[in-house]
């Protein structure tokens, strides 16, 4: 074989591997779409009047996650399935995204943390490597990360809209979550440094429920939620 | 050295010389224009900065009337420079001499909405503030100044400069900073409608941004972050407002402050 | 000359200007040790029983200033008289601290702004720069927004001595400087940064004098600073 | 029009901007493949053998400058037409290699120095920024100085493959092409940093006549030239 | 709200708030000044490089002394505007503006220190340079401007502008990388000599920085490794010609070169 | 010595010092497990139900100390003691946070700062440098500051679990510090930059007790503190 | 599961990839000494008295690919077959120097461009990607490209050492690889910059031979290459 | 003990260490000094004229390497013998520095490569760690690294003053310098990327010599040596 035909062959190699790159750029393009509608939909929740309506926009979010299970049933089809790594980096930055979001629909719906598995279902992906185009573990962290610091501000927001037994639910929720973080072992730089993050995010729901508790308000609060609940 | 002479049967009236130095004329005029593009940036971003200055005394000051017709007049003399930068890309690709004016067309945004948003309690569109830069020509002086050299005079006697999307955005997203500093000024002033108004208006555009999220240049997606932060601020001083307000039922509260206005008054009195 | 004479010429001028600098660092880590006092001096008005004690504290401070003076009289020794902003960084933070701690005896003797004239007088340096080693205004700004978040500090810890009109007056004070402040049109630099900070001490102020008058502390404040003025 | 809405317009906008980029770069990608045919077809010539074939290599080039014309047709219909320097970017580098190719294909068949005005016809696009899709003069600029360089080369391979005399006539090219570069006043850009490669270039040339020289062999070029014209 | 209006007894003809507005006017003042400064610092440093762009085209042309006499002519239109740096300065501590004037004085230093080694072949001083910096009041109609605001113009006719000596090793640095490109050129342009001269004062220079070495702030050091690179390429340029000239003994270069001369003429007669 | 031979032998020194900083990185993971431990164990003092087991706490936390005493006692043996600042960086953030454990179990249990002698005494080190594997003096003071952030979070969370006596009792405690800090002429960048947050956790723990004070809690604190001890 | 036991599971995760992670860098270390050892023994060739040894030196380094093979079976063993591109960085240099030298062997034993099948071979691994642990194709031609450098370096020496033909044929063989990679549509940044300096290589080649042909020493190459041959 | 007179304790142990590093800083200043003048010294070898004056400049260079042996014996008396390392970036890069200048009298004297040990003697310290103030191994390599650099200058500006032999011995010198690096296993990071730089000095003085023997000019450089020596 000749160099010329040498570098020919390499060339189709390179096309198809540029190629496969293209179309998974466009099926991520389409779930970013996706995934900034959805999170436009969440973050009406922290508007005043958007706390009575926090059942409707999760089931409208639960739609919207059925064009994300098709989309990512579409990126699946885009390259080998034992690549899933070479490509990563593609898709990474928004299935954090989404983990964060179906986090925070399960959050708002049930009060708990989403499990791995859960929102893998939720996302219409493997929880388990060897069967297919899963969740890395660093993905679901990150995503999770993202959901404790939006709810600190929802503990925030969810006080201006008169609702003082909620910061109480976030904080034990948050803690239960820090402490759940202390336990791993973090080496990954990036994920490291998020985590980081989150004992502000503790720190400022704690003052939250201080300024509820100092004044009485978390009383009131938990004879509300005893009612409520 | 002796070799140089050899050299010098380059003909300088060669067809390559004559190009080359209708280059060099080309060259030097449009870098000329984009220096004094720059300059008038310049100026149009100290203006722009300085009328936000002016509108920030809005929240401490009785006059209120008198500060906003004096941004309007400050904002009009931005408009001036604006218009000179107009007269320059008459004719031009305004994008080529971008790089040179987004700056203070960015500053001019931030400047003119922020204006807008305490007449109207809303978000100035780019069509409104494009309005605003159609320029006619007026001015008899200037017309006869250059009469020949531009075709533009007697077809058009108006021309006008607009602003970019992009840099609307990115003016927009200073914007909120200063809406952030306008909040908390209120809340020091014991102003407690405002606050609660900013964060709802700050909300809806930290919610546009998000929903334009990273579609848009890196520039904008680098803001979101200042934006968000300022928007923390916002509802963090709704909240207190809100907690402190907590302790004393709400029919109470003329009231108190109306008690609270006395004190300081005596206070004043005596010191 | 030789281009190595020209060089070791201006080696000589380089190596002058370090002296220099050396020298004027030296008497700065004075000048700094010295506001270390009188500020560990002020600090005491915080705590409880320091409130009765301001005047006695004020004078102390005093004294500390003539320290100060000879310091700064040194300090103006060590350069050529028209190079002030050539050096300028090296006393920049000090000169804005000593500002502050002039500022905030003055404040505590008679409520009152102590002018750009005072402070210099104060410190034994000239009010025009034409004159000699003097006050940048934007030094004196500088150390002007340091009093207010001092102030804000005490009005929080008057209220927990017990002392509920300071924060009145306190307030007033605050707003007038506030009012000033905004008069300027500042450059993006850190002045402009710490003058933000100015909003957040009239906030926390303003959130002081609420408390106090929906308890109705403030009326008894007032009766009370009538009878001790 | 409310918030939302103003965004959701601009969304559009930034959307259809977007897009026009995504049509644009598929046009120079293909752009680019032509230029890389052209360039690997006029890479013959340094070859030994691909002297005598310089006529033939050149008639194959124009038919591809064919090719280049319809794709540079397609890419003016792809945005506004008085937005060429919005999206700039996108096609500069190509096309400052087309011209390149154009000039060194001019260079070959007449030894002389393609115009700007040439160039543009060669690429079927306007000589005037008011008539439509233009060469910017950097750019035409900046493939000439990449012609220099490519000279350069061809002066080396060319006594390597026994042609005394056309280093001696390079020689006389760049230099007044030398010439007319200095005429200009650049900024510190891209343009500049090129620009001062080109005394490299005539330096080597320099050095390829001086070789011939001392040897005698620039005597024999000149006859032989002589002769061969 | 309500309690806004209570604010409004601050009293805006308070003594702070007269103190306040000094303060406005005293700060404004200086920001313009300094603007001023700016721009004319990007004037300077623009018609400084086009100078320097000019003199780099007498190593290819025959008529030096013509571009010389405009190179002068160019660097006393750039001495013009730095005399208006001075005038703003007048009475000033000019550290203050320093960063604003800084870039443009650099540059400078860069054109008049590369006009001084082509006329010299030596290294212009920074007292040199200053004496040219001295500006005496001779045109009257600028005079009668200012009569009254400057309280310099009767007492003193003459002010300055001093260099300072790091704007002037930074310059200084920068003009090394012109005189290599003279190097590099002379070459190209068959001129042997002048790389040797070259790389001898270049070498000079560099001997000069690196005894200098990191005692000079920041900026200084920073540049002693494109100084070096430029030293390099100027000792390679020299190595060049040295290695080629080996292959002739050196009585027969002058011959080689009139032969190569004849040749190229020839050639062109014949294109 | 042939150059050759030269290399061998420094090649000897440098795999001999990557040797050692293998073993110390192994040891400080332990180490930095441990840590995070004991972290987890006195975490739950923030927790509303973990103010009473307190005592508990730090005595679990005290057996947890003879692990970290251990594996000091191992890294000691890693490298030649003279040689402690060469390998200092490795273990300086881990040391940094056994010492602000250490102070944390102090205080929970005394209520007093510990000293640099006691720390080293726990950990199991030298407090003289001459001695031994010892306490590098900065690297106390950082987990000082450490332990005044985590005590202005202590002070919120002890209102919250209706201790209003403790914040009285922490906000002296950390008055004496900033006191004592006061004293020290810091140059070390990142030490200086950790003080600074010390003024916010001072600032932090004034509010709360301005809180408390405001609404007439800290006098029923003061009286059951008069009860309690 | 609670939250605490999700996370237990999830660092188990995590520690066992850390562990992967460990065991790579181990094996990738090894196989950096045995490349280092190849490159010296190689490095020989530019040597004077190295050119006639150069069969001798092949076999040798033939000898040592046999341990990397070894290395390479090993590394394959210590992570999921599918997970080759998670891990591919910390091999990725390693494998690229490894294909420089197989490439630089192969070309000085046949004077041929060793093919991906060929270089797979040496090293003991796949050319296939889906039979298991294979060779990256830009990680094939960044070791090819680094062969391209070497060998204009082996051009200079080869001069130096009086052989004149084999610069002759070098550049025959670079020219073909030039072409061969003009063909290629590189989008991949690291590599696209190498390839970038390929045409350095191409010139420095181009220079040699003209040197020597200029000289007439070229025509004496190729009379001796025909008496060698 | 109060926390106060704790924090006086260790306001004395902080000053005693900054004294150290004020008193460090100026010896090194002046080494530093010292070091200039013995480069600029030697610089002037690379003078057309300055071949002739080598040993005179040698000579001088030595008696200036009295003072740095006083200097650094004033060093040693600075600070405790087993805090090396903690001061060791103070004096790091001017060590480095005199290493470089050492080795470059060394190799003018006798075209031989100094010996760790005989730097040391040079400069006046210790060769061995625990008998004092040593040189790291690092330093030294760095300095060594340097010489690379600066004789690769050396062999290009002897080629211009004429001298044809000198780069050809300093063509071996530098290859066995390369192959000693070769034989370490360089994980520091700064001391790695100044190592592949050696690579472009090996290259740079091969092509001197190339260029030296394409020309016939190593030959009648050998014949020069042959009779020098
Ligand atoms: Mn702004
Ligand atoms: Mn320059």
């Amino acid at each position: 074989m000749s160099v010329s035909e040498m570098f020919i062959t390499l060339q189709g190699v390179l096309t198809a591997d540029q190629d496969i790159r293209e179309e998974i750029r466009k099926v991520v393009q389409t779930l970013e779409q996706t995934a900034r509608e959805i999170l436009t939909l969440l973050q009406g929740v922290h508007q005043g009047a958007g706390f009575q309506d926090i059942p409707k926009k999760c089931l409208k979010a639960r739609e919207h996650f059925g064009a994300v299970k098709t989309q990512l049933a579409s990126l699946k089809t885009k390259f080998p399935a034992d690549q899933y790594y070479r490509f990563h980096e593609h898709w990474r930055f928004v299935l954090q995204r989404l983990v964060f979001l179906a986090a925070f629909v399960v959050y708002l719906e049930t009060e708990t943390l989403v499990t791995r598995e859960a929102v893998t279902e939720i996302l219409g992906i493997e929880a388990d490597r060897e069967r297919g185009f899963h969740l890395d573990i660093e993905d679901y962290l990150s995503g999770i990360l993202t959901l404790a610091s939006e709810l600190s501000r929802l503990a925030v927001n969810s006080v201006t809209a008169g609702d003082y037994s909620r910061p109480l639910r976030i904080s034990t929720f948050i803690n239960e979550l820090d402490s759940g973080f202390r336990l791993l072992n973090l080496k990954n730089d990036s994920l490291r440094k998020r985590y980081d993050g989150l004992k502000y995010d503790v720190k400022k729901i704690e003052e939250v429920v201080y300024d509820l508790s100092i004044r009485g308000l978390s009383k009131e609060a938990a004879s509300d939620a005893g009612g409520e609940k | 050295g002796q070799r140089k002479d050899e050299k010098d049967n380059v003909n300088s009236s060669s067809s390559l010389m004559v190009s080359f130095k209708s280059f060099q004329l080309e060259l030097d005029t449009r870098h000329d224009k984009y220096e004094r593009l720059v300059k008038l940036s310049r100026d149009i971003t100290i203006e722009s900065k300085r009328t936000i200055f002016l509108l920030h005394r809005i929240t401490s000051d009785p006059n209120g009337e008198e500060i906003l017709n004096e941004s309007e007049a400050k904002l009009e003399a931005v408009r001036q420079k604006i218009k000179q930068v107009a007269q320059e890309l008459i004719g031009e690709d305004m994008y080529q001499f971008h790089r040179a004016i987004s700056p203070g067309l960015q500053e001019y945004v931030e400047a003119v909405s922020f204006q807008y948003f305490i007449k109207t309690r809303s978000l100035i569109s780019v069509k409104e503030i494009n309005k605003q830069l159609i320029f006619t020509m007026e001015d008899k002086e200037e017309e006869t100044n250059t009469p020949s050299s531009n075709p533009y005079d007697k077809q058009l006697c108006t021309w006008s400069l607009k602003v970019t999307p992009v840099d609307y955005l990115l003016g927009v997203a200073d914007l909120t900073g200063e809406l952030m500093r306008m909040c908390i000024n209120s809340v020091g002033n014991g102003d407690i409608d405002t606050p609660f108004e900013l964060s709802q208006f700050l909300r809806q555009i930290y919610d546009g941004f998000s929903y334009i999220g990273n579609t848009g240049p890196y520039e904008v997606s680098k803001k979101l972050y200042t934006l968000k932060q300022s928007l923390a601020k916002v509802e963090n001083a709704c909240y207190t407002l809100k907690v402190r307000g907590s302790e004393i039922p709400k029919h109470m509260l003329a009231d108190v402050f109306s008690t609270k206005a006395e004190m300081i008054d005596r206070e004043e009195g005596l010191s």
